[in-house]
C-alpha cells in the first residue's frame, strides 16, 4: 500500500519560496501568474494493506512529524 | 591471430584494448573491462600529465607525506600536520550546478579525513562564462549554493576562494574545492593495505546507480548531445558525511584500522584496486554483502557506481566489533565484504559467480603513460604603456571596482558559514583567511589563486605567477608559506597546443616552487574543458596554506586609522600587458604578462613578513589584478578610511603607473614612514610614499576626488544585481 | 556550573558554545549524545547550532522528537534554564517549548554575516548583564531564520515582554532594513513564559572574542556563568 | 484556473530528506515503512481561462524553472 501526503502551508502563513517562484516566473517572461504557494509531497510505502489501518497511521505520521500543525495543512490519500 | 574488438570499448581505445588483453591472456568480462576501463580513464591513471607532475618539487623539511596519497600531509610543529587537497568537479557542475558542486566539497572533504584529519576549512575556485551567456547566472546561482548547502551542514567553514568569468568558460564551468584538515603527526592513516586474511570493510551510505562512468565521464569533452549524455547524477548528503566524518574520527583514535581509503571517482573500484595495489597484495569481495539502496544491481554497476558518503577499511580482525559499534551510535553501515589475500589477485563474487578476476599490479602498473606532442605557445608582443588609450583615474577605477572580476564577491561568501568551529580570525574579503588552530596561538593561512589571462598568453609565466600569488597571499597577512596543492584545468591534451599549455605552466610552477621552497604536496588533474572544440582559459590553480606562529602578529587590509603613511614595497614600471586594465578599459587581451622575479618576490615577500611580525605595519595588502590604485581602493573599502595620494615622480605614464600589474609588489601603512623606508631601502628593495591615510574619499589624483561611497556602490553593486534575476531559480 | 551541551546527529556548532561556556564559567560543559539513554544532572541545558538530522523535512523537527527531547522539556518544566541557539532555538520552536516556526530567509539564501541586534529585555538570566536598547553586533549563519507566529502569539510575546532580542540597524532602529531574514516584527530571538528558556537564531558564542571580530555575546555567557555559579 | 505540480525525484537518485524522514518515523515507534521519498507540491493560480492554453504554459514553467530536470520528473494538472 503506498500513501501520498500533500502537506500545504495553512492561508495566512507566509511563503517565502510561492512568492520567490511566483517573482521569478514573472521575470522569465510568464505573464498572469497570480499567486503561487510551494508545499509538500510524500510519498509512503507501507507494508500494511488494511486501507483503514494504513490510513489511521500515516494521519498519525503526519500529526506526530511530517505536519506542522502551527503552520501547515495535510491530506492523506491511499493508493494501491 | 587478429582481434575482434568490443563495440563498446567504454572509453579505452583499441591499444589500451591489446594491452588489457595482454594482461588478462584472455577477453575481460563486462565487469573486468569496466574495471580497466575508469582505471584507465584520464581521471584515474593521470595518463596525459603524470611525465610533467613528477617534475614538480614534492618534498622538503616540513612534508611527511607529498602526492600518491588521498592528500599531501606537512608537518606544522608541536606534533601537527596539516592535511590538504584540491579536486574538480567540473563537468558534473556544469551538468547539475547545485549537486555537481555539493558532491564536489563531499568528495574532497572525504580526501581529507581518510587520511585522520579533522577538516577546519574550505575553499573553493570558481569559473564561469561570460556573464551575459545565458547560463551563467544559473550555473553561478547553483554552484555558490551547492558548496554552502553542503559545507554549511557538514560544519566546516568554507573560508575562502576566488571567482573569474570568462567567455572561454562559457561551455565548461571550473568548480574546484579545496579541504584543509589538522591531525597527530604520529597519527596519519594511508591507504596501503596489509596482512593477508584482514576483513576488508565497507562504511557510509548505500551503493546505487549514481554517476556510474564518472570519471570516464570527467575525461571526455562536451559536445552538442553532452545533454544525451547525462548519466545518473551523483547527490550529495551532507548529513551523512557529516556522520562519516566523525564515526572515521572516533574510530581513528582506536588501534582498529590498519588501511583506508574513500570512494571517490570510480568508487570501489578504484578504492579496492588501490589499496590492494599498494600493499602488493589480492582482495577478494563478495559484491552480495555490499550495502544497496537499488534492486538487483550488477557486479558491474557495483564496481563503478559512484555513489557518495562511502569508505574503504581495512581493519584488526579483532577490532570489526569496536567498529561496528561506533558505525551503530552514527546509524551508518558497517559491512565486511571481503578478505586481503596473497594471490595478487581482484576476485568479485555476485550470486556465487565469479564475475571479475584479474591480477591487481597491472590494472595501476601497466596503465598506459602517454608522452603527447606539445607545442610552446608563442610569445605575445610586449604592450608600450602609451601605445594604451589613457583614461581619467576615476573613470578607470570605477569601472575596474565595479568589473566583474573585480567586482565584491560578498554574494557569494555570505551563503557560506565561513564562522562555524569558531576560530575563522580573518574572514573572506582579505588577501588570505587565517585560520586559529584549536587551542593554541597558531593559525594557518588559506588561498586560493591563478591569473588564466596570464596563463594563456604565456603558460610558463602564468604558472609561476599562480604560485607566486598564493605565496604573496600568505605573506601578507603574515603567514609562512609551507606548502601548496595544485589543481590543473586544461583543454584536450591530444592536442599539441593545449598540451604545450600544461607543459609551460607546470615548467613555471616548478620554478617558483623551487625557488621559494614551497613543494606541491597534492594535487589534481581535469584535461578536456572543451566544448565543440573550443578550450578553456589554461587554470593551474594553486591551493596554498602558510603558517601563522602568533595569531596576534598578523595583517590584514583596510587602513586602520588617519594619519598614516602609505607605503608601496617593489618595483612599479607600469606593465600593461595582458592587465585587466587592458581588457576592461582598452578593450584588448593581447599582450605579455608581466614578467616575474623569483628572487626578487623572495626577498621583498620575507622582509614584508618580518615587518608583519615585528609590529612595524598597521595593514597590508599585495598588489595584482587591476595593480596599485585598484590596491589603495581595497584597502581604503575595507577600512571605510580614505587616502590623501601624493605620488612621486612617474618615469612612466600616468595610467601605467596606477593600473599596471608589476608583480612582487605589497603597500603597507605604517604610523612613521621616513623610519619605514628607510628599513626597506635598506634592505636593497624598492620603496615609496603614495600617500597618507584619511577622509571619505581617495584625493591626489588630478580631477575631483573619489568618494568611498561611490568606489563602495561600484564594486558591491554588481554581483547581486546580475544575480537578483535568479534568485529564486 | 555544570552545562550539558546536546549533541544530535548534524549538530556542527557545539563546540563553539562550549568554548565559550568555558572562557566566561571555567568549567568545560558537557557534551551529551543524543541517544545516550538519560539526561546527566545539569544547572544548564543547551541546544547547540548545526543541522540536526540535515535540516531534512523541516529544521529542527526530527531532532525535536528525539527521546531526549522529552527530558529536556521535563527539566525545563521544573525551571533548570534552557538556551537554543539558531538550530537550537528551531528545535525549541518544533518541540513546541517555544512558540512560533522558523521558516525559509526570506531572500531565500544562507546568510553567514555580522548582523545588528537590539537588546529587548534584559530581565532574564541570560541578559541580565545588557541593558535594554544596547545594540550587539553578533553573527547569524542561517538559512531558515525567518521566525514566524500568528498576531495573536506575536502580541502576546510582546505583551508579556517575552521577546530578547530583535534585528536592528546599526542605529538601533526596529526596520524592514535592519531585519535580516524576514523575521515577523524582527523578532530574533524569545524567551518562555517563565524566561527560564531562551531561543535565538544569531550565535553569541561566535562573539565572544576581539579576535574574531566582536564580544558582543560575551555578557550572555558571563550572566549564565555568573547566575549558575 | 489553478495548477497543481508535483515534483518528485527520478527513480534511482538519492532521496536524503525521504531516508531520513524514514528513519525518523521508525524512531517514533512506526513500523511496516518501506520507503519514503519526498517531493514538491506547487500550486499556481493563473488568470488563463483556456485549459490547453495553461497546461501549456505551466508545463513550460516546469522546464523552466519549477523542476531540475536533470534529477526530477513532474506532473501538471489543472483544475478549477
Ligand atoms: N596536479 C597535481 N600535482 C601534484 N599531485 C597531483 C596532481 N594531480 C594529482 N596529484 C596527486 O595524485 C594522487 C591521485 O589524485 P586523485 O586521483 O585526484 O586522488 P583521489 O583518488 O584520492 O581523489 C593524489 O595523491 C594527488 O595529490
Ligand atoms: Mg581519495
Amino acid at each position: 500500500m503506498k500513501a501520498r501526503v500533500h502537506i500545504t502551508l495553512k492561508s495566512g502563513v507566509l511563503d517565502p519560496q510561492g512568492k520567490a517562484i511566483a517573482h521569478a516566473l514573472g521575470s522569465l517572461g510568464f505573464a498572469g501568474v497570480d499567486d503561487v504557494r510551494q508545499g509538500k509531497f510524500i510519498e509512503i510505502k507501507l507494508t500494511e494493506q488494511d486501507r483503514g489501518k494504513a490510513e489511521a497511521a500515516v494521519k498519525q505520521m503526519c500529526e506526530k512529524l511530517l505536519a506542522n500543525t502551527v503552520i501547515e495543512n495535510y491530506t492523506v490519500e491511499l493508493v494501491g | 591471430m587478429t582481434t575482434t574488438y568490443p563495440n563498446d570499448l567504454m572509453g579505452l581505445s583499441r591499444e589500451e584494448y591489446d594491452r588489457v588483453l595482454a594482461i588478462m591472456g584472455r577477453e575481460p568480462s563486462h565487469t573486468e573491462l569496466g574495471i580497466f576501463s575508469v582505471m584507465w580513464s584520464e581521471h584515474c591513471s593521470y595518463k596525459s600529465s603524470k611525465k610533467w607532475l613528477k617534475t614538480l618539487p614534492t618534498t622538503g623539511p616540513r612534508v611527511i607525506c607529498g602526492p600518491g596519497e588521498n592528500a599531501g600531509v606537512v608537518d606544522i610543529g608541536e606534533g601537527q600536520a596539516v592535511i590538504f587537497k584540491m579536486e574538480s568537479h567540473n563537468h558534473p557542475s556544469y551538468i547539475e550546478p547545485y549537486q555537481g558542486a555539493a558532491t564536489g566539497v563531499g568528495g574532497i572533504l572525504r580526501d581529507v579525513f581518510t587520511m585522520g584529519a579533522r577538516p577546519i576549512a574550505n575553499l573553493n575556485a570558481l569559473r564561469f562564462g561570460d556573464p551575459s551567456h545565458p547560463k551563467t547566472r544559473h550555473l553561478v546561482a547553483g554552484v555558490v549554493a551547492g558548496i554552502g548547502g553542503y559545507g554549511n551542514c557538514v560544519g566546516v567553514p568554507t573560508v575562502g576562494g576566488e571567482t573569474n568569468f570568462h567567455a572561454s568558460y562559457n561551455g565548461n564551468c571550473l568548480v574546484n574545492a579545496m579541504t584543509v584538515g589538522i591531525a597527530r603527526a604520529d597519527r596519519i592513516f594511508y591507504s596501503a593495505a596489509a596482512g593477508p586474511g584482514n576483513p576488508v570493510v565497507y562504511v557510509g551510505a548505500k551503493t546505487g546507480r549514481d554517476g556510474i562512468h564518472g570519471a570516464t565521464m570527467a575525461s571526455a569533452e562536451f559536445n552538442e548531445d553532452a545533454e544525451e549524455k547525462r548519466p545518473t547524477v551523483q547527490v550529495g548528503d551532507p548529513f551523512t558525511e557529516k556522520l562519516l566524518i566523525e564515526a572515521c574520527l572516533e574510530l581513528m583514535e582506536t588501534d582498529a584500522i590498519v588501511a583506508i581509503q574513500d570512494m571517490g571517482a570510480a568508487g570501489l573500484t578504484s578504492s579496492s584496486v588501490e589499496m590492494a595495489g599498494k600493499g602488493n597484495l589480492g582482495i577478494e569481495l563478495n559484491l552480495d554483502l555490499v550495502p544497496m539502496r537499488e534492486e538487483a544491481m550488477s557486479a558491474y554497476e557495483i564496481m563503478l557506481s559512484e555513489s557518495q558518503e562511502r569508505m574503504l577499511m581495512v581493519l584488526k580482525p579483532d577490532r570489526q566489533e569496536l567498529a561496528q559499534r561506533i558505525f551503530d551510535k552514527y546509524e551508518l553501515d558497517c559491512v565486511t565484504i571481503g578478505t586481503l589475500t596473497t594471490t595478487g589477485r581482484l576476485v568479485l563474487k555476485r550470486n556465487g559467480k565469479v564475475e571479475a578476476d584479474m591480477p591487481v599490479q597491472p590494472i595501476s602498473e601497466q596503465a598506459p603513460q602517454y608522452d603527447r606532442p606539445h607545442m610552446a605557445t608563442p610569445r605575445k608582443p610586449q604592450i608600450d604603456a602609451k601605445d594604451v588609450k589613457a583614461v581619467d583615474a576615476a573613470t578607470a577605477l570605477t569601472k575596474l571596482m565595479g568589473c566583474p572580476d573585480l567586482a565584491s564577491r560578498r554574494w557569494i561568501w555570505e551563503q557560506y558559514d565561513y564562522l562555524v568551529r569558531g576560530h575563522t580570525v580573518q574572514r573572506p574579503g582579505g588577501d588570505a583567511a587565517v585560520v586559529r588552530l584549536p587551542d593554541s596561538q597558531k593559525g594557518l593561512a588559506l588561498v586560493v589563486d591563478c591569473t588564466p589571462r596570464y596563463c594563456v598568453a604565456d603558460p610558463e609565466m602564468g604558472g609561476m605567477q599562480a604560485v607566486v600569488e598564493t605565496w604573496r597571499n600568505i605573506t601578507a597577512v603574515g603567514g609562512l608559506p609551507i606548502a601548496i596543492t595544485d589543481n590543473m584545468n586544461f583543454g584536450n591534451p591530444e592536442r599539441p597546443e593545449i598540451m604545450g599549455q600544461f607543459v609551460g605552466c607546470i615548467d613555471g610552477m616548478r620554478r617558483a616552487c623551487e625557488a621559494l621552497d614551497y613543494p606541491v604536496v597534492s594535487g589534481n588533474v581535469s584535461l578536456y574543458n572543451e566544448t565543440n572544440g573550443q578550450a578553456i582559459l589554461p587554470a593551474p590553480v594553486i591551493g596554498g596554506v602558510g603558517l601563522i606562529a602568533d595569531i596576534d602578529r598578523t595583517a590584514s587590509i583596510g587602513f586602520k586609522a588617519a594619519g598614516e603613511d602609505i607605503i608601496v614595497i617593489g618595483e612599479t614600471l607600469g606593465h600593461l600587458g595582458a592587465s585587466l586594465y587592458l581588457r576592461e578599459i582598452a578593450g584588448s587581451e593581447d599582450g605579455a604578462p608581466p614578467a616575474i622575479d623569483l628572487a626578487a618576490e623572495r626577498h621583498n615577500g620575507d622582509l614584508v613578513r618580518r615587518l608583519i611580525t615585528e609590529g612595524k605595519v598597521t595593514a597590508c595588502h599585495d598588489l595584482s589584478d587591476g595593480g596599485l590604485l585598484v590596491g589603495l581602493a581595497e584597502m581604503a573599502l575595507a577600512g571605510n578610511l580614505g587616502a590623501m595620494l601624493s605620488l612621486p615622480n612617474m618615469l612612466v605614464p600616468m595610467h601605467a603607473f596606477l593600473f599596471g600589474e608589476d608583480q612582487g609588489r605589497y603597500i603597507v601603512t605604517t604610523t612613521d614612514g621616513a623610519h619605514l623606508l628607510q628599513t626597506i631601502r635598506g634592505e636593497g628593495i624598492a620603496a615609496m610614499k603614495v600617500g597618507t591615510t584619511g577622509g571619505p574619499a581617495l584625493t591626489g589624483l588630478p580631477g575631483a576626488p573619489i568618494s568611498l561611497a561611490s568606489l563602495r556602490q561600484a564594486h558591491e553593486r554588481w554581483l547581486p544585481q546580475f544575480m537578483s534575476a535568479a534568485d529564486a531559480a | 556550573m555544570k552545562a550539558a551541551v546536546i549533541v544530535f546527529p548534524g549538530s556542527n556548532r557545539e563546540h563553539d558554545v562550549v568554548d565559550a561556556l568555558n572562557r566566561a564559567s571555567g568549567s568545560k560543559p558537557q557534551l551529551v549524545w543524543h541517544g545516550e539513554g538519560t539526561l546527566p544532572k545539569a544547572d544548564l541545558i543547551v541546544l547547540p547550532g548545526g543541522f540536526s538530522y540535515g535540516d531534512y523535512l523541516r529544521t529542527g523537527a526530527i531532532a525535536a522528537h528525539s527521546p531526549i527531547m522529552r527530558e529536556v522539556k521535563a527539566r525545563a518544566d521544573k525551571g533548570t534554564p534552557v538556551i537554543g541557539i539558531c538550530n537550537g532555538f528551531q528545535v525549541l520552536c518544533e518541540s513546541g517549548l517555544l512558540p512560533g516556526v522558523l521558516l525559509r530567509n526570506a531572500a531565500l539564501k544562507f546568510i553567514c554575516r555580522n548582523v545588528d541586534l537590539k537588546v529587548e529585555n534584559s530581565d532574564s538570566l541570560f541578559t541580565r548583564r545588557y541593558n535594554p536598547g544596547d545594540v550587539l553586533s553578533v553573527p547569524v549563519a542561517h538559512g531558515d531564520g525567518n521566525y514566524f507566529a500568528d498576531n495573536e502569539t506575536l502580541d502576546r510575546l510582546e505583551g508579556e515582554g517575552r521577546v530578547a532580542f530583535r534585528y536592528c540597524t546599526a542605529e538601533g532602529a526596529v526596520t524592514a532594513e535592519g531585519n535580516a531574514n524576514g523575521s515577523a516584527r524582527n523578532i530574533a530571538g524569545i524567551f518562555n513564559a517563565r524566561k527560564n528558556v531562551l531561543g535565538m537564531m544569531p550565535h553569541p558564542e561566535n562573539a565572544t572574542d576581539p579576535r574574531l571580530g566582536s564580544t558582543s555575546g560575551k555578557p550572555l555567557f558571563d550572566a549564565i556563568a555568573e547566575a549558575l555559579a
